[in-house]
């Protein structure tokens, strides 16, 4: 395993501890209680967000902790779901009395510790609001799964409805934008390679020198085809093409394109992949009105990449290009 | 069995759990997130660290420690369900201050119950709930034919084993491996898994009685 | 070889099609003649600033072209320099009448197609200065090499600079701010892993799975010497010291730490990094006053980091918080 | 020799560099950045699009679309190193519509004396100018011993690829290998190399006369 990490244990430990003394301007991070926290919370009259899963995704979600974006995150070990306490402790640093949207991604473990977080949150008086992301659709009939999972749609939805939040609105609108822009969007993602967890050791799955896996996840987990390795415009159509029918997406339509690396993935490859991507909507006439290009979601170390669309309107464009300012993203101040 | 019976089944559990991280962890890699050893192992050496306080803990508190414990530091989706599985035992167990055969039994039952109660699975689709349901269903058995503590822990473990071997071929639908639909075949299911062992271990106790 | 690309003759041309389509509100692509022009270029009575090398290093220096920073961006191939043609046609692009300053990075190719460009652009009467970085500690009795490498301080120097040359100041004194910054500033770096070149596509140098290289460039090339891995903490000790002692920090100095990834180390490592340094300069009362934690001047695909540090006084404070809007740094507006 | 037979030189030597692209890359992978090959048919496939347009130019016109084509597609060290070398042999060639084995020497010199202008390297460098500074003094011995343009160009090109071999013993403390230190003993220097391949290209053309 090549990693540049000290004991496996301290992984996640080390990298909070980082991050607070890159980030003290914006953050505070509670390593006992295991939560990033915007400097400046509990904000009074504002909706707090949270979300949190896994480590091993950043800069997802502590790197979203800031104005206009994410109130507190709450980092779980590597590719593991957080425990209902930090949620809970999140919740509360963050409750400046409107209560606390919990977004969530769609998977068995980060549900489940997020709603017994959200029946202790109920418990001691604060009203929480849930929203799931579901964006995956590399996940076919989730009649026979445990539901499509959350992805690249999750880092849009935490920015757009972050800036939304910031204006005062009450919690109640706050998740009704939220579900909003996840009923708006849809994801997939590959891999050329896997990745390690470092208490693990060993690559989570193996690929041979010329495959690669579509339609995985974000935690390492094979994806539902192993195929030949094939050239960027093609892998580019293989993601964009379930992306784009699953959304219904029609002549005239303007979307926020995102095109993300996995982590092992340079950046010099994202735009190759977004100008294919670009080729591929101006084709059909879909406008791409706003991008992000880089690695936000991430697996570690694993190369690949993952796009995600997500329709636009008004509402949507005016709360993604309202300022943000964290350590990931930042616009607008 | 007595609040010392208890323990020392917690014990051999945390053990367990130890031995059989990397096994667990391996089967996770195949189907899953690669985790579910270290999971385990992270849950239970965190209740490890309780056991000095747990000797003088009737039973009932032993086994709500356990599940406050798991809730608290294992994470995953295994975190809550077993988190659940041990509180709800704790509840079938309140003020006793030992547990016969048949109390056993309802202990069991309400341990499965709480993993259906939180995460909703039903048998045949590639759970713990495959391991845990023909062992509470052999339990039941046994004990309606007046066997000892040790004959029905032994043949739940066994029904467990079966359950646990008999999700290999099966397609998962719920949790992280039914993301991989066909490919989740022919892979044995880690957290049923899991559940054998804490099954085992039990029976490994009560072998002595 | 694993990547995300097309043919590899056309990488170059397609990444930088990709960032012409992210990014036509901040930059002009001329693909033709391979550079990177700010939109609003060229700006009447401002120094222009330019920079250029080979590609595979993304963001540097493309992303780096906008607002407060480069005017320009020449890309040459996959890590070799580009022409002077090119470098003529930028300097072209952004003289605004007040001249333009050459940032160039201390590597034979690159500085002898950049002495061709400024006689060039000599001859067609535009003001040229230039400025080598040469910030890299790994080169040592630079009497006996090609001299020091420009790394990391180029791209706090371009920021900082492009601050200066934002306010109108004279090409002579916006030169003179980018060598005190190359002398405030020095850099080493070490790989995990090679990188492969496209057009090669074989790794550059192979490593062993225990092994790490120390004091790589960023073009794949062999560092000074290969040992057995060692753990983020003695890494970035192996990478700090010599970066400390070269620029005789001393207590109570305080510094820029930028802390980068090679392109395939993903932000969680950085963050562990960044703690381990932190602590260092902390033993040594020495005040991280700004940082920068990404992958910011990378080896394509490459697994490593290098670490950089500026020490600061009030000037390169301020051109380092001016707002900045680029592709890749964006803050204050 | 002819405007006709510097352009058979010149198409040589882009064929050469095709086929030794994969060889260069391999050394410059060694102690560079595995890019010289590629750079240099790079450079020669740009010239080789002007070989219709150059059959008709002097002599001194094809070696200047040779050395501003270099410079403007190659890149790195050696595109400016090998443009100015060939822009100095244009100019040391003007006005000739034949080059005489002298002419040919001084051709040489000049290409030899642009890279040198260029690059101030000295002899044990570990550069291209290992291979060329013996070449030229070859060269000339040969010339003033009254030899004809074949034996000239063979025992230039000889000389160059004992320079060339000599090259492997040395510290780099030039260009990018100068950075490996030690490192660098032991590689053959690709500059030093492609340098002997357009001698050699050159050898080959004069044995016909
Ligand atoms: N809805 C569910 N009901 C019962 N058990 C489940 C459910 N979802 C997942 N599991 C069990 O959890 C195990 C995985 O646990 P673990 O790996 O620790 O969590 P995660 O999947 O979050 O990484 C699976 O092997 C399966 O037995
Ligand atoms: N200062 C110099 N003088 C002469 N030749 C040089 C000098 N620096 C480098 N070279 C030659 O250039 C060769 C490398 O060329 P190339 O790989 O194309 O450029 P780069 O090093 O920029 O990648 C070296 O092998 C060496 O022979
Ligand atoms: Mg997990
Ligand atoms: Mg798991
Ligand atoms: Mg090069
Ligand atoms: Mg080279």
């Amino acid at each position: 395993m090549k990693k540049l990490i000290n004991r496996p244990e301290d992984v996640v430990k080390e990298a909070l501890a980082g991050m607070q003394a890159a980030h003290s301007d914006l953050i505070r991070v509670d390593i006992e209680q295991r939560i990033i926290v915007r400097k400046d919370a509990p904000i009074q009259g504002k909706v707090g967000v949270i979300s949190g899963g896994g480590s091993g995704h950043e800069p997802m979600h502590g790197g979203f902790v800031g104005y206009g974006m994410l109130d507190a995150a709450c980092p779980g070990e590597v590719f593991t779901s957080p425990v209902p306490d930090q949620m809970l402790a999140a919740t509360k640093a963050v409750n400046g009395g409107a209560g606390v949207l919990h977004v969530v991604k769609n998977y068995t473990g980060d549900v489940l510790n997020f709603e017994m977080a959200a029946e202790m949150a109920a418990a001691d008086g604060i009203e929480v609001e849930s929203v799931v992301t579901n964006d995956d659709v590399a996940v076919q009939d989730s009649t026979w799964t445990a539901g499509r999972r959350g992805v690249g749609v999750t880092v849009l939805l935490e920015k757009i409805v972050g800036g939304l939040a910031e204006t005062g609105a009450p919690l109640a609108q706050v998740a009704e934008l939220a579900r909003k822009v996840n009923n708006q969007g849809r994801s997939m993602g590959m891999a050329l390679t896997s990745c390690t967890v470092p208490s693990v050791g060993k690559p989570t799955f193996e690929l041979g020198e010329d495959e690669m896996e579509i339609g995985i996840g974000i935690h390492g987990e094979p994806g539902r085809r192993r195929v030949k390795l094939a050239s960027a415009a093609e892998v580019t159509e293989m993601l964009a093409t379930p992306v784009i029918e699953d959304l219904g997406l029609k002549a005239g339509d303007q979307v926020l394109a995102f095109v993300n690396g996995m982590g092992g993935t340079p950046l010099i490859e994202l735009y190759i992949v977004f100008d294919a991507l670009h080729r591929i909507l101006h084709g059909k006439n879909i406008t791409i009105a706003r991008n992000l290009v880089g690695s936000y979601i991430t697996s570690l170390e694993m190369a690949g990449a993952s796009i995600t669309l997500v329709r636009l309107d008004d509402e949507l464009t005016r709360y993604w290009d309202a300022p943000v300012h964290t350590p990931a993203l930042r616009w607008g101040r | 069995m007595t609040n010392e019976d208890v323990l020392h089944w917690l014990e051999r559990t945390a053990d367990v759990m130890r031995e059989n991280r990397a096994y667990l962890t391996d089967l996770d890699s195949a189907i899953g997130d690669a985790d579910h050893g270290i999971n385990m192992d992270r849950g239970f050496s965190a209740v490890r660290d309780k056991f000095p306080s747990m000797a003088s803990m009737d039973i009932s508190t032993q086994l709500r420690t356990v599940g406050t414990t798991l809730v608290s530091t294992v994470g995953g989706a295994s975190g809550p369900l077993y988190g659940t599985a041990y509180l709800r035992a704790a509840g079938a167990t309140s003020a006793k201050q030992e547990l016969a055969p048949a109390d056993v039994v309802v202990m069991l039952e309400a341990f499965l119950g709480g993993i259906v109660a939180r995460g909703k699975a039903q048998t045949g689709e590639k759970t713990m709930v495959d391991a845990l349901t023909p062992a509470v269903a052999a339990a039941k058995r046994a004990l309606d034919q007046g066997a000892t503590l040790a004959q029905i822990t032994s043949q739940a473990t066994a029904a467990a084993e079966e359950g646990m071997k008999a999700t290999i071929p099966m397609l998962a639908t719920k949790g992280r491996a039914s993301y991989l639909g066909e490919r989740s075949i022919g892979h044995q299911d880690p957290g049923a898994t899991s559940s054998w062992l804490i099954l085992r271990s039990l029976a490994e106790i009560c072998a002595g009685q």
